[in-house]
């Protein structure tokens, strides 16, 4: 398989009439959406609307799915799970999966370094940004409280060098002083040139950090808001996500 | 001094030594389970239809090629080992997501198929095969004549078993497969070719199966049948380890063998029920084995 | 009877080395909403595994209703009536949502060991199923089966089957989390709807959910009760804000909306 | 209407096995099926209702066995005696067993009954009363209370057929009780069992009982049909019998054990004479050597039905009725 | 009813295939076609089943055979607790039954039968046989290894008596449980015991395994082995150099004259292995049987069976009659393994060491418990 960059103008991510079914159940009804590079993007919706969906798709964890999905122009629709990570994905999904056989620790620096693609965090960086995770580093990972195992799969994944990160409600069970936290993590990624989608259902932190929302509603992308249009969609936007 | 409960002490000290050598091959066994049930969530049955499968290869490689006994300690877990990634490709690939019961079944079904294809073949009274020269023999250790493949049998096992616990237990191909273990589809987004892993892994538990049987091969007879008793006790260690539990299954089966190798004198009637007693022992005590980890 | 429906005296869990639980003495006024918060990692689902006897305590003494229950089974607790969710939800997945709720209620019939009985003598318990359902809104899918449904509505049945229970004393953690705002506003008021005539302590990190319909708060930090009262007193408190809250300034709504 | 068509089925099925006798079915035969059959029935009760997959049931099965062919023979006891008895044998191992057996779940607990069971066949062994390797012949039937004569295939046959017909009543009551619907919840999810009050461990523990006596009542029924009781009744390949039936036929349905026990023991007995059949038909002389095969046969049905037909026959049909009308 | 139809079920998939198995109904079907495949006007049929080592099936087996095909005569094969309950079944339904590779004596004592003929060997034969003759050569003090079971602990049993009668003298005994692999343990503690003789009251497998690990570790050396239970396939799956000089108790062997070499050469041209006992034992079964029905003018087990017991029987495979309680009393004949030097081809195994006559290695009329035979 050779990456072909097909100049600086493709989109970190592109998704076209995305179909995508578990069994036999049909969620994804033709999704499409774009993200560029360093942008950081929102999905919307209510609960089964399938945002997680979609971030499965693209990882490749869902169980069939059609359409396209382009990675840095690659498209990675018929790819294995393994493969299409090693294009600079990194994934931290809904239920944290958190090992309970490795220590923290273990599960902190499981995850491979992604060749060919950004530097990772520091181990260091990371122990600052969430004391919990060192305090607690040697016990079995799913000994954390539920709140320290939501930290430790959103640090895992910062330290592979991923450029395009998936973040599937990650501040979910977080106090709020670590939610803060996440917040300003996010800003930082985003300076540093990263690629993000948050799937949110907490509007109020996702508001300030994106750039771009897409409402998603029975697999499908319903709305597409600009941050600079917030404001004027708010009535829309607490329609559709029944606010 | 020279006696404990009427037994003379050189007597008791032979004994143990022979007890370790018969955990040598619990351990190794066992350890393979371990091994398959930790990574791959499937209870190996066929463990010993794959052992009498690595005693078999090595004798048919003897019998038909010439091949001698020291590359076969090589070549049979390979060859095993290969028909093992086989089976895993073939049919244990479609149940991982199933329950545990349906592994156990399948390979419940591969094993009757795999003893009876032996049992057309080679017939059941079983094969001879001859201790290799290097081996012959045996060291006079005063107290008992130790021959020297059986002191050979728990070096190379102990050996093996070590590095396979080493490379599970603490090295970051290790942390992937016990990642693995719990949840394959995550660690597969995280980059790392689980399926492959997962095919390897089933090879090298049974490959660690055909090893324990090259190992029997001078000793016991080569037969298709002899792996059917061995794997009930296997488990049974395994369970008494705690299951999964890499450093348990070694332990534990080394452990049965001196305990067995004891009762072998005691009450030998009782030698080969004591693993189950010892079992329903430590259940009653300790529900998640020796080494387990209750959750 | 006294108005202490639940105290606790010095509970302690250690976990090798690590005190996850110090030293809490909690009391549960009878009829209240009591929300334990704090900072991930503070202790606050090892209190309610203590509780439960889903662990077992390192030292001290739990009573409920006056009673020692500290070396009771979980189920033994249960059938006091002291009944938890999980932060994770739990159903029966392959059951009917009338099944799930009717699997609750059928131990107060007491014929939960009889093999020999007829399942048509459980019907009776159908009506009260039915409207549990409707009390979280789910009639209409009464004959679903459990395992289609989004994860919203499994909460929602799983405070239905609590509620089953009678339960004197619910214990809920974390009951909106994974929720979008529709569930959040809903489950909030059907909590509050269903404290009436139980107590209740629940375990949130949304602060908009606590504000409306906590009566006492107890903040736990590194195992130990840090600050207690109510929700004006407690969001005062500039250690709770610093430890948990995270803002100084006073505003206490939280990053939640 | 798909309980009508259920009960409907089942009537006729009785019809049948009524008159099958007098249709020239072969008695002897149909009795080792039906006792079998109960034999599948109360492992799945186990396996297919409260999700525990016990791989010990020779041991209850055959130790029953074992046991009424004791008292039918030397304590010359009347036959609803050795039934009774055997039945309380298994009850009281079962017990035992389960006692031990319910402390681990899921696999554990599946290998901790194999392993108890396989300790339990050296009893049965060296045992002396039960004949070691010649088993437990020539035992009596004797006179059902003391006036109906068994020694007719007839009567015994008939005898047979209502106990097997009462102990899958029995059972389907189970199912269908108060306490089958909590193994149910047991069985999709035990931790919230526990939350809701439930003892889960007594349940199991009951269920347990309650499966190992019917096992041992099937054994005891065996002993007395077929007047042997011998060491291939205890050996775990008997569990693993029990286990095929129940999956080939359905694990979870009521009608499947039956059904799997139909075709197992059939498959146990005619293999080679299909074999010879096949063989002369398509002139492929291997077929022939199918009749020493019969392991190799059981295989890989297993296989097959893991891979194939998870649901079993019953299953398959059932979920095939389902499917057009949701 | 247009053909005789002789069922024959054995063990053919497992632990005893070897000994009997499929290469036994070769050998029954060798008798037939050496009769002329016809008797009384009438095909001669035989049909085979595989009991798998399940009475239940052996027994079902035997009924269907009767009912459904009408068989005169069940030759049953190895496996006592399969032989027992076939035995029952078809003196139940009135029909012969001959068995060869079951050991157990009770076939023709507590549960003799009026239509059932024990052919080839039992226990009582193989414990007294090798027992008496070792002793006789010098081989006075024992100890047992013993499988711990019903079987193994009737062979030490009947063993130990016959060697303290001849003068030996019993120095101890170990019981192993069934298929323990491992024997090192339990000959250590025969070695010790200072006996010169190690009986072998097991069989299959664990005799298997305890010769070999006597090797291992020298024990060889000091004590001499005798099997009590040994056939030629175990020794062809040993090989010499682990069995050489071994002692056993045999009722034929395929090089004891020209009529069983002639035998034997073409049951070997047929299936490449050379016959064990049991196997020959088959072929004379079916065919004295079928002699007798000639002789009787019906298949009527009752008349054949009159007349099988009414003389003296002899061929290549032993000469004898059959008692009252079913036993057919032929010589056995105590073997030796050769030493591989002295093995001139394949298959050249054994050596006749001795001769044990009929009237003495059998179950005695005093010690039987056959009401058939007081
Ligand atoms: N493993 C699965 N098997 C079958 N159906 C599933 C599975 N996971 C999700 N679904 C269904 O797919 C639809 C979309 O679910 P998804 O998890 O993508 O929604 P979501 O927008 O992330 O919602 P939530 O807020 O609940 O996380 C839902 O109807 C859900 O029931
Ligand atoms: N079984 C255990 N063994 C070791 N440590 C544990 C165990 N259970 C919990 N802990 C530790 O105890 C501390 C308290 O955990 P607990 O789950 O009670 O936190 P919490 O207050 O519920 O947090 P959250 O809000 O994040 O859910 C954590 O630091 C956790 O790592
Ligand atoms: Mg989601
Ligand atoms: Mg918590």
């Amino acid at each position: 398989m050779s990456v072909q960059v097909v100049g600086a103008a493709a989109p970190a991510l592109e998704i076209t009439n995305l179909q995508g079914w578990y069994g036999e159940s049909h969620v994804l009804h033709g999704v499409n959406l774009t993200v560029q590079p360093g942008e950081v993007v929102t999905l919307l919706g209510r609960n089964g609307a399938g945002r997680t969906s979609i971030l499965r798709a693209i990882t490749g964890l869902i169980g069939k799915r059609a359409g396209s999905i382009k990675i840095g122009g690659v498209e990675t629709i018929g790819m294995p799970t393994h493969k299409i990570t090693h294009l600079g994905l990194g994934y931290c999904p809904e239920e944290r999966g958190i090992f309970a056989s490795l220590t923290t620790e273990e599960n902190l620096l499981l995850p491979p370094v992604l060749k060919g693609h950004g530097k990772g965090m520091g181990i260091e960086e990371i122990y600052t940004l969430f004391p919990n995770l060192q305090e607690r580093k040697h016990s079995p990972g799913t000994r954390l409280s539920g709140g320290e195992q939501q930290m430790l799969a959103v640090a895992r994944i910062l330290r592979t060098g991923a450029n395009l990160l998936l973040l599937d409600e990650i501040s979910e069970g977080l106090a709020p002083v670590i939610v803060q936290a996440l917040a300003r993590m996010i800003t930082l990624l985003r300076q540093r040139g990263y690629t993000v989608v948050m799937v949110e259902q907490n509007f109020r932190f996702a508001a300030p950090l994106a750039d771009r929302f897409y409402v998603i509603e029975h697999g499908q992308v319903v709305e597409h808001i600009l941050a600079s249009e917030l404001e004027d969609k708010m009535p829309l936007l607490n329609e559709l996500l029944g606010v | 001094m020279d006696t404990i409960f009427g037994v003379p002490l050189p007597a008791l000290l032979s004994q143990l030594l022979l007890g370790l050598v018969n955990g040598s091959f619990y351990a190794i066994l066992s350890l393979g389970l371990a091994v398959i049930f930790g990574l791959l969530n499937v209870i190996n049955f066929a463990h010993g239809a794959l052992f009498m499968m690595g005693a078999v290869v090595t004798w048919m490689a003897m019998h038909y090629l010439g091949i001698n006994y020291w590359l076969m300690l090589l070549l049979a877990p390979l060859v095993v080992g290969c028909f093992g990634m086989v089976i895993e490709r073939l049919f244990l690939r479609w149940i991982y997501k199933l329950d545990h019961i349906y592994g156990l079944l399948l390979t419940l079904g591969l094993t009757l198929l795999i003893e009876g294809a032996f049992r057309s073949a080679y017939g059941v009274s079983g094969l001879s095969y001859s201790t290799p020269a290097l081996l012959q023999g045996g060291i006079n250790l005063g107290f008992m004549f130790m021959p020297k493949y059986r002191a050979w049998v728990v070096v190379a096992s102990l050996i093996v078993c070590l590095a396979t616990w080493y490379l599970i237990e603490k090295t970051r191909l290790g942390a992937y497969l016990r990642a693995g273990t719990e949840n394959p589809r995550l660690v597969e987004a995280f980059g790392i070719n689980v399926p492959l892993m997962i095919t390897l892994t089933y090879g090298a538990g049974v490959a660690l199966a055909a090893f324990a049987g090259v190992l029997a091969a001078p000793i016991y007879q080569v037969s298709p049948l002899m792996g059917q008793n061995l794997i009930i006790t296997v488990f049974a260690v395994v369970v008494i380890g705690g299951m999964g539990s890499i450093m348990g299954s070694i332990v534990t089966g080394l452990l049965l063998g001196v305990i067995e190798g004891l009762t072998r004198v005691f009450y030998p009637e009782a030698s080969s029920t004591v693993v189950f007693v010892v079992m329903a022992i430590v259940l009653l005590i300790r529900p998640a084995g020796l080494f387990g980890k209750e959750h | 009877m006294s108005d202490t429906i639940l105290a606790t005296k010095n509970l302690t869990k250690e976990f090798k080395g690590f005190t996850a639980v110090d030293n809490v003495n909690l009391q549960v006024q009878r009829g209240h909403i009591h929300a334990l918060i704090g900072p991930n990692g503070a202790g606050k689902t090892t209190c309610f595994n203590l509780l439960t006897k889903f662990l077992e305590p390192t030292r001290g003494t739990i009573t409920f209703n006056g009673i020692d229950i500290t070396r009771e089974k979980s189920a033994e607790i249960a059938r006091r009536g002291v009944i938890r969710s999980f932060q994770i939800s739990a159903v029966f997945p392959h059951l009917t949502l009338l099944e799930n709720v009717r699997i609750a209620l059928q131990r107060q019939l007491g014929t939960q060991y009889h093999f020999w009985r007829s399942d048509k003598s459980l019907d009776l318990l159908n009506d009260r199923a039915v409207q549990l359902l409707a009390e979280v809104d789910l009639r209409h899918l009464a004959d679903e089966v459990t395992v289609n449904l989004p994860y919203g509505r499994k909460r929602a049945l799983e405070i239905a089957t609590t509620l089953a229970m009678e339960p004197e004393l619910m214990l809920l953690d974390e009951p909106t989390q994974g929720m979008g705002h529709e569930d959040v506003d809903r489950v909030t008021s059907l909590i509050k709807e269903v404290s009436k005539g139980r107590t209740i302590l629940m375990v949130e990190h949304n602060m908009k959910v606590i504000s409306t319909i906590a009566d006492r708060i107890s903040v736990l930090q590194r195992g130990a009760i840090l600050a207690e009262g109510n929700y004006a007193e407690v969001s005062q408190d500039p250690r709770v804000m610093q430890a948990y809250m995270g803002t100084t300034d006073g505003q206490l709504q939280g990053a939640h909306a | 209407m798909n309980k009508q068509l259920a009960f409907w089925g089942y009537a006729a099925l009785l019809l049948v096995l009524l008159a099958a006798p007098m249709m020239g079915a072969y008695p002897i035969f149909m009795m080792k099926l039906f006792c079998f059959a109960l034999f599948a029935c109360a492992f799945n009760l186990l396996f297919g209702y409260t999700g525990l997959l016990s791989f010990g049931h020779a041991a209850f099965f055959g130790g029953s066995a074992y046991i009424a062919g004791h008292v039918l023979k030397v304590w010359g006891v009347t036959p609803e005696i050795g039934l009774l008895l055997g039945t309380a044998f298994g009850a009281l191992l079962g017990w035992l067993v389960g006692y031990l057996a319910i402390k681990r779940q899921g696999i554990y607990f599946t290998m901790i009954t194999l392993a108890l069971a396989q300790m339990l066949y050296f009893v049965w062994l060296q045992a002396p009363f039960t004949g070691g390797e010649d088993g437990l012949q020539a035992v009596p039937r004797g006179k059902l209370f003391g006036l109906l004569d068994l020694r007719s295939d007839m009567t015994m046959y008939y005898v047979c057929l209502a106990i097997v017909v009462l102990a899958f009543l029995f059972i389907m009551r189970i199912v269908r009780s108060p306490f089958g619907h909590i193994l149910h919840g047991i069985k999709e999810n035990e931790p919230r069992a526990i939350s809701l009050g439930y003892d889960t461990n007594r349940f199991k523990l009951m269920v347990f009982v309650l499966s190992a006596a019917l096992s041992g009542l099937a054994g005891a029924l065996k002993t007395l049909v077929l007047g042997f009781a011998t060491l291939s009744d205890v050996h775990w390949a008997m569990s693993g019998h029990a286990v095929l039936m129940t999956l080939v036929g359905g694990m979870g349905t009521l009608s499947g054990p039956l059904v799997g026990a139909v075709v197992i023991v059939a498959i146990e007995n005619k293999v080679g004479e299909w074999g010879n059949w096949i063989a002369s038909v398509t002139h492929i002389d291997w077929f022939r050597s199918l009749g020493e095969s019969v392991t190799i046969v059981t295989g890989f049905i297993f296989v097959v039905c893991v891979l194939l037909f998870r649901r079993g026959i019953v299953g398959e049909i059932l979920n095939f009725l389902r499917k057009p009308r949701s | 009813q247009d053909k005789v139809v002789i069922g024959f079920v054995t063990d053919m998939s497992s632990l005893y295939s070897d000994v009997d198995g499929k290469n036994g109904a070769t050998a029954a079907q060798m008798a037939i076609d050496d009769f002329g495949g016809k008797v009384l006007g009438k095909p001669i049929e035989l049909v085979t089943a595989d009991h798998q080592n399940k009475a239940d099936i052996a027994a079902a087996k035997v009924r269907e055979w009767i009912d459904t095909q009408n068989a005169s005569m069940i030759l049953g094969g190895t496996n006592s607790g399969t032989a027992l309950a076939s035995s029952t079944v078809a003196n139940e339904k009135g029909v012969l039954y001959i068995n060869n590779g079951a050991g157990t004596s009770a076939l023709t004592n507590e549960q003799c039968a009026p239509l059932t003929i024990h052919y080839a060997y039992d226990t009582v034969a193989l414990a007294r046989g090798t027992g008496k003759a070792i002793v006789d050569s010098g081989g006075k003090d024992w100890f047992f290894l013993t499988a711990d079971y019903a079987f193994g602990h009737s062979l030490e049993k009947d063993t130990a008596a016959t060697v303290k009668a001849a003068g030996g003298d019993v120095k101890g005994m170990v019981r192993h449980p069934l298929n323990a692999s491992d024997f090192s343990s339990f000959l250590l503690q025969a070695q010790s015991s200072k006996a010169q003789i190690l009986g072998m009251a097991n069989a299959g497998g664990d005799t298997i395994n305890t010769i070999k690990a006597a090797n291992e570790f020298g024990i060889t050396s000091t004590m001499k082995l005798a099997g009590l239970l040994l056939f030629l396939t175990d020794i062809h799956s040993m090989g010499l150099p682990t069995t050489q000089g071994l002692q056993f108790t045999s009722s034929w062997y395929w090089d004891q004259n020209d009529e069983s070499r002639a035998w034997a050469q073409k049951f070997y041209d047929k299936t490449k292995r050379m016959p064990t006992d049991i196997q020959a034992a088959n072929y004379s079964a079916v065919m004295n049987y079928l002699k007798a029905v000639e002789e009787a003018g019906t298949t009527d087990s009752k008349k054949v069976n009159e007349v099988l017991r009414s003389k003296e029987l002899k061929d290549f495979y032993a000469s004898g009659m059959i008692r009252p309680d079913g036993r057919y009393a032929h010589d056995m004949y105590l073997m030796e393994v050769k030493k591989p030097a002295d093995s001139k081809r394949e298959w050249d195994y054994l050596t006749v060491v001795k001769t044990l006559p009929g009237e003495e290695v059998w179950t005695l009329q005093e010690e039987t418990k056959c009401p058939l035979w007081k």
